[in-house]
């Protein structure tokens, strides 16, 4: 296998701009302290963005390190690493990859290990980890970490939302979630209080939830242009466009980079630039991570006529008119409803449809939106969290909506050994086939 | 009348068929070794003296498998699961669900009336399930592949085998034979772990109308009875299943002979 | 309780172990409502307030996986599948329902699965929280009041709170009597051997509260009559990890010369050794309980001034268990795919380390498939350790 | 202590593709290698009966007998069945005092093993694949259609280093298989396959704190290809015994002397308790 993979080529300008985007935000942890900034390992998706914005805190994401560690095919060190510690290769390669890499920056003595892919991470001066239904290793991996830098703190905050159950109305538990999520979210600003010396300045939080509201929507907005057919914007592009609103919510640039987006996407609809010369097949990126060392696997995909308008995996976030979220003055209450909307916003559709489930009422909501043919799947072999269930889901949805084709690809997001690139194609062009034969059949 | 040719380069065995209006003129098949290309024209040339003819002979070759891409005189390729639908599809027209067990991936196959792919499902990236299973069991029992089918049927209780790997099953076997299982029971326990790994994949795509094995596991009599009895159906295997991926290639050749009068120049996928 | 025997021993816990979930049978045929779970994490009090049975589900590591492979990903931590394939099979047909508490992402991210799959008439997801702060007592409290509201909607009667508070009572007193069997393998000639006490321990979360105490007490009074001669030097180990639920490694460890004298699993002395106090509101102390004194990796420990400290809020009562029973030798034991126990190891390894006991590290699949493997593994241990 | 010169003992090593058999007394008496098949029962008879002819012995002549190694539960002639790891040690540092950590590579399984004058105290086994061990090697040489001997030197005489990016080994074969016919020079390739079993292999063994001198044992050991690839990741040179396949049997053999001489000090005779060859032949 090539070690050095050729970069996908990238349908938009936008999504190149990115490399620099993810370089800007590891250098920042970097020269934070210069800047008499904290720095903190922090985790996405877990509703702390603004809190930890509006209180000056420099986040660092080992889902990014490692992240850019798979694309540079240069993990397996750090992934040794943390296996000599004893952390089995089963687990979540995003938390070993990086806990590779603390262990062997304390063995330095603080330095940042040799040809660390674009730099590397500061060391934290504190850990804010999320417990919720969204991932275990968030709630397991700060404290794996603390293992090796015994002296930073750590804090764990809790973000629930109501289960999904067929026979129980959820709206009837949102109020009991969104006060638990409230209250944990209070904690958070109490430890960062603590661990930076300075008060919450509750205005500028108020300012940066607005920000990362208008935020949501201009992100959603933007995306929804991808309904064009042919489609100016690929998955294999999100994966890249997903960044500043994952990485950088509640900040100025992060709205910015979207307002730049949105405006070539405009341009490329215009002249009906689409991301494949010849757009045959426009396909549902129906769950799980990429594989970070292959992305190049959807310009295989694009080469072959294959397109995803969109994605489930990083579109986390909706337009707040949809969620129609209560009026409240208080900001970190807005984030909890916010986040309680988010995460049950298809419980109703599923209701609806007998048999049927969220995740699979919001594929097929993308399946007709977005006018596609299939869903494609990844499930990554060390991350439960986002891939167990993937199968289900599968079989639900060929039930519940009908035969469309559909493809498990399964591999993982750091962790190589299990990639095989010939397979991996020999599968896609079986899933092309599929399409095709769909198509002659449904015409 | 035209003439296509079909190869089929897979990671064990190498094919090739030469068809002639939907009819098998001639089959070879040899082992894929080190060297692709070198197989494959080899196939080939074996192939094509079985009926006296030429490479100039041939009006479209089409080259599927895992090393199709290093057939350098094929006009095109197309992946072995289309090619093994289009294949049984001519065997066995009423077949809407397929198994092939290959040297390294089982896969179901579902097809419609046209013989063409509905869905398809390959095992997991572990080769449990798959013919290498049986390549390591034969070896470390030094016995020849095809010895193992009958040998397993007479067994009277199968060895239990809990893992999914070949590997670790070479292990868990060579453990059961330390502790006195006689080779058949091991064979039929084999036969039983990979049975239920390929039964799981017709499950999860679904058992539609009549069910066919192919590909060298279905030379096995002990593992397709084993997968009949797990799926309680009668399953049909054709006369050499080996052939079937190279035959579906032929047959794919034909059609774009029809399609585009034999351009060779056509398209490179189907 | 028909079909309930007279005398319960030794004999009566292996064939509840031989013959798992033989009595939620018989209490099924009885007209009794039967209500399965999977973690230590569900609270049994409640469902016996509700006069329901709980019983704990277990796989049977012997059994290959042939069923639930079409619909659960290899992913998912191997108990949990085994299980499932087990259910899938037919073996838990007496099961009116299920309680899953969220206890991991191979639970949480499968409960659909399980839902879908097996269409049992009754199903809850206890949506317990990972961490013990102020707002999760609160929040905790919540959910197990939204629990007992759909266990009485399904069954059709009120759980009341004296119920509650006797239930509490029962769970406590079964608690303390599997205690005092544990103590009796603190001496130097411990009076029952890991592979007996592991079929006391299966056999017990298989039956209604009252009949295990009854089966603990009565294998208490056997036991305490034997006459054990001192075996010499044998090493005494601790087994701490995942959900073990079966004899076959136990019974490798004492074949291998070893004596397991205690465990920190969760269907042993996690689960035993709190109880639940006896609070005006009896979900306040259900709360506490399953919330706070659950020494379990799913649950985020955040007390202590400094690191150290942290570690013994989290790992202490190891080194307690390791003075009173005084262990040789620690296995730790965890499955493949296991995030919550896999992301402890280092820690709780050198923790253990630090008090001068050696420790073996197994990770392992729920399968007897790797016992030959493990089997040196231990042998060498023991080999090292005497 | 001093042994009287009619006091032989054994040791066998039945591992998963060998079987060993070393007698000594004061010094090696026999050392025997024969490969192992389904019926290892037979197979131990076997060898030890050469083992006794190469030191004109009869089977009564031996004193006490110790069985090691995958298959140590099947010899009925064996005294006492003690695990490779013990043995390993034990033997290794009698050849090599020098070593404090072990490698040692073997058909199916490898360990990294921490010594102190000749007892473990600590030690590592590989999870339950066969990256990392022989196993990986004869499949992948099997389907480069390379004898298993030549592997190694093929290495050594390599280029550059094909990285091997599958960890499973079966997988790994297809990729191996696959880049041959990507036209990969052969030499390249087995250089790649060894450095991806020296990986795994290191990544295991830095689970112990090593402790120089690092030694090698086992059927990994003749493989010059790996332990250069071995040597390469480490960073230092690796010791190899003579002959590094006998260790574990060599340790067994020592550790029945010592196990027979300690009972004697303490005025105990050990007594054979194993059955006798014969019958253990006609067992099958």
């Amino acid at each position: 296998m090539a070690e050095d993979k050729k970069p996908r080529t990238l349908a938009t300008e936008s999504a190149g701009k990115i490399a620099k985007f993810v370089r800007g935000n590891m250098a920042s942890t970097l020269k934070a302290r210069e800047e008499g900034k904290k720095v903190a390992y922090t985790y996405i998706n877990d509703g702390q963005d603004e809190i930890i914005r509006a209180m000056d805190i420099v986040p660092a994401y080992g889902e990014s390190f490692a992240g850019v560690c798979a694309a540079k095919r240069d993990a397996e060190k750090y992934l040794q690493k943390a296996e000599a510690e004893n952390f089995s290769r089963s687990l979540c390669t995003y938390a070993t990859c990086t806990i590779g890499f603390d262990v062997w920056r304390e063995e330095l003595g603080g330095q940042i290990p040799p040809e660390t892919p674009w730099g590397g991470m500061a060391r934290p001066d504190m850990i804010i980890g999320s417990a919720q239904q969204l991932c275990d290793p968030r709630f397991k991996w700060p404290q794996a970490t603390q293992h090796y830098l015994q002296d930073v703190p750590v804090f764990v905050g809790s973000m629930y939302y109501p289960p999904w159950d067929p026979n129980m109305d959820h709206k009837d538990q949102e109020k009991l979630y969104v006060k638990y999520a409230a209250d944990e979210l209070r904690e958070l600003v109490l430890f960062c209080e603590k661990h930076t010396g300075k008060k919450m300045d509750w205005d500028r939080l108020a300012t940066i939830v607005d920000l990362t509201d208008r935020t949501w929507d201009l992100f959603i907005e933007t995306y929804e242009l991808r309904r064009a057919i042919p489609t100016p914007m690929d998955t294999g592009d999100a994966m890249n466009t997903m960044v500043p609103v994952t990485f950088n919510l509640g900040t100025q640039e992060a709205y910015d980079y979207y307002v730049m987006l949105q405006e070539e996407l405009k341009r490329k609809i215009e002249q009906k630039k689409g991301v494949a010369e010849n757009e045959k097949y426009r396909v549902v990126w129906g769950a799980g991570l990429p594989s970070w060392f292959a992305l190049s696997d959807f310009q295989y995909f694009n080469d072959k006529g294959v397109v995803f308008p969109v994605e489930v995996t990083y579109r986390n976030a909706e337009k707040l008119d949809r969620l129609d979220l209560p009026k409240t003055n208080d900001p970190l209450e807005h984030i909890a409803w916010r986040w309680v909307r988010f995460w049950t916003h298809w419980y109703e559709k599923a209701r609806r449809r007998p048999g049927s489930l969220p995740k699979v009422e919001r594929i097929i909501e993308y399946l007709e939106d977005y006018n596609c043919d299939g869903v494609v799947f990844h499930s990554a072999f060390s991350c439960r969290s986002w891939h167990a269930g993937i199968v289900q889901q599968a079989q639900v949805l060929k039930k519940v909506y009908g035969d469309i084709p559909t493809l498990i690809m399964e591999g993982d997001i750091v962790d190589i050994s299990s990639y095989n690139e010939i397979d991996t194609h020999n599968r896609i062009d079986a899933f092309v086939e599929t399409l095709e034969a769909h198509k002659k059949r449904t015409n | 009348m035209a003439y296509a040719l079909g190869i089929d380069v897979g990671s064990g065995y190498s094919k090739a068929v030469i068809c002639e209006d939907k009819a098998i003129r001639s089959y070879a098949i040899a082992p894929s070794g080190g060297n692709y290309q070198e197989t494959a024209r080899n196939v080939a040339e074996e192939v094509l003296k079985k009926i006296n003819l030429t490479l100039e002979d041939i009006c479209f070759t089409l080259a599927t498998g895992y090393g199709a891409a290093m057939v350098p005189f094929a006009n095109s390729t197309a992946t072995d699961i289309s090619c093994h639908a289009a294949g049984i599809h001519l065997v066995f027209p009423s077949v809407r669900t397929l198994i092939d067990i290959g040297a390294q991936f089982s896969k179901v196959i579902r097809l419609d009336d046209a013989g063409r792919t509905l869905s398809f499902l390959l095992n997991e990236k572990c080769a449990g399930g798959s013919g290498k299973f049986l390549q390591v069991i034969a070896r470390i029992l030094h016995m020849g592949i095809d010895e193992i089918g009958p040998r397993s049927l007479a067994s009277s209780n199968p060895v239990q085998f809990t893992t999914g790997c070949a590997v670790f099953a070479e292990s868990e076997a060579v453990s059961r034979i330390a502790e006195g299982a006689c080779a058949e029971d091991i064979l039929a326990g084999i036969h039983k772990a990979m049975a239920s790994k390929i039964v799981n994949l017709v499950t999860r795509i679904g058992l539609v109308g009549a069910c066919a094995v192919t590909g060298g596991g279905a030379k096995d009599v002990g593992l397709v009875k084993t997968i009949e009895s797990e799926l309680n159906i009668e399953v049909l295997t054709p006369h050499d299943p080996q052939i079937t991926a190279a035959l579906g290639a032929a047959l794919l050749a034909l059609r774009m002979v029809s399609l585009n009068g034999g351009d060779k120049e056509s398209e490179k996928r189907i | 309780m028909t079909g309930l025997q007279a005398t319960f021993d030794l004999a009566t816990a292996d064939r509840y172990y031989r013959e798992y979930g033989s009595r939620a049978k018989e209490l099924k045929a009885a007209g009794n409502k039967i209500i399965g779970y999977l973690s230590a994490l569900a609270p049994v009090e409640i469902m016996t307030a509700a006069k329901a049975v709980p019983v704990r589900l277990k796989g049977d590591v012997s059994q290959p996986i042939t069923k639930a492979d079409a619909y659960m990903e290899t992913i998912v931590c191997p108990f949990v599948r085994n299980v499932f394939d087990s259910a899938l099979k037919g073996n838990f047909n007496f099961l009116d329902g299920m309680v899953l508490p969220h206890q991991c992402d191979s639970i949480d991210r499968t409960s659909d699965v399980w839902n879908y799959s097996l269409k049992l008439p009754y199903w809850h997801f206890l949506n317990m929280p990972h961490v013990t702060d102020g707002p999760s007592v609160e929040f905790t409290k919540e959910i197990l009041r939204i629990f007992i509201a759909s266990l009485e909607k399904f069954l059709g009667t009120k759980i009341t709170d004296q119920a509650l508070a006797q239930a509490v009572k029962d769970h406590n007193e079964n608690r303390r009597l599997m205690r005092g069997l544990y103590n009796l393998r603190r001496g130097d000639t411990p009076l029952i051997t890991g592979v007996e006490m592991m079929k006391v321990l299966v056999a017990c979360m298989s039956l209604p509260v009252t009949e295990s105490s009854a089966l603990i007490e009565g294998v208490t009074r056997q036991v305490k009559e034997r006459e054990i001669s001192p075996r010499g030097k044998v090493p005494r180990i601790m087994i701490v990890g995942d959900q073990l639920d079966d004899i076959a490694v136990i019974d490798t460890i004492e074949k291998a010369g070893a004596a397991l004298v205690m465990d920190d699993i969760s269907i042993g002395s996690k689960v035993y050794w709190p109880d639940v106090d006896d609070t005006a509101d009896p979900v306040s102390g259900l709360a506490e309980r399953y919330l706070k004194k659950l020494k379990i990796p799913t649950t985020f420990v955040s007390e202590g001034a400094n690191y150290r400290e942290n570690l013994e809020a989290r790992f202490g009562h190891l080194k307690q268990y390791i003075d009173d029973f005084n262990i040789n030798g620690v296995i730790l034991f965890t499955y493949k795919y296991c995030d919550p126990y896999g992301f402890d190891i280092p820690a709780v390894k050198s923790f253990v380390e630090s008090s001068g006991v050696p420790v073996l590290y197994l990770e392992d699949e729920y399968s007897t498939s790797t016992l030959p493997r493990i089997k040196t593994r231990i042998e060498a241990f023991m080999e090292m350790i005497v | 202590m001093r042994t009287e010169m009619n006091q032989y003992f054994a040791g066998v090593d039945i591992g998963s593709t060998m079987t060993k058999v070393v007698i000594v007394n004061e010094g090696l008496r026999a050392s025997v290698v024969g490969p192992t098949g389904p019926e290892h029962r037979k197979l131990a008879d076997k060898v030890m009966e050469e083992a006794l002819e190469h030191a004109h012995l009869a089977f009564d002549d031996l004193t006490y007998i110790i069985a090691t190694g995958y298959g140590r539960i099947n010899v009925p002639f064996a005294d006492k069945q003690i695990t490779e790891i013990t043995c390993h040690a034990k033997g290794l540092h009698s050849l090599l005092p020098t070593a404090r950590t072990i490698i040692d590579i073997g058909g199916q399984d490898s360990k990294g093993i921490r010594i102190k004058n000749g007892k473990v105290i600590d030690f590592v086994m590989n999870d339950k694949c066969a990256a990392g061990t022989g196993r990986f090697l004869e499949i992948i040489a099997d389907a480069l259609n390379v004898p298993l001997d030549a592997l190694g030197a093929l290495s050594v005489s390599a280029e550059k280093v094909t990285p091997i990016a599958n960890t499973c080994t079966v997988f790994a074969e297809q990729e191996v298989v696959s880049q041959l016919a990507n036209g990969e020079p052969l030499a390249s390739l087995t250089a790649g396959i060894h450095d991806a079993v020296a990986a795994r292999i290191c990544a295991m063994v830095n689970k112990l704190k090593i402790e120089q001198d690092v030694a090698v044992t086992g059927g990994g050991a003749k493989n010059i290809g790996l332990v250069k690839a071995l040597e390469k990741r480490f960073g230092f040179a690796l010791l190899v015994p003579h002959e590094p396949l006998l260790t574990g049997a060599l340790g067994a053999a020592l550790m029945a002397k010592e196990l027979f001489q300690n009972a004697w000090a303490k005025g105990e005779k050990l007594k054979r308790s194993g059955e006798g060859l014969k019958e253990a032949s006609l067992f099958l």
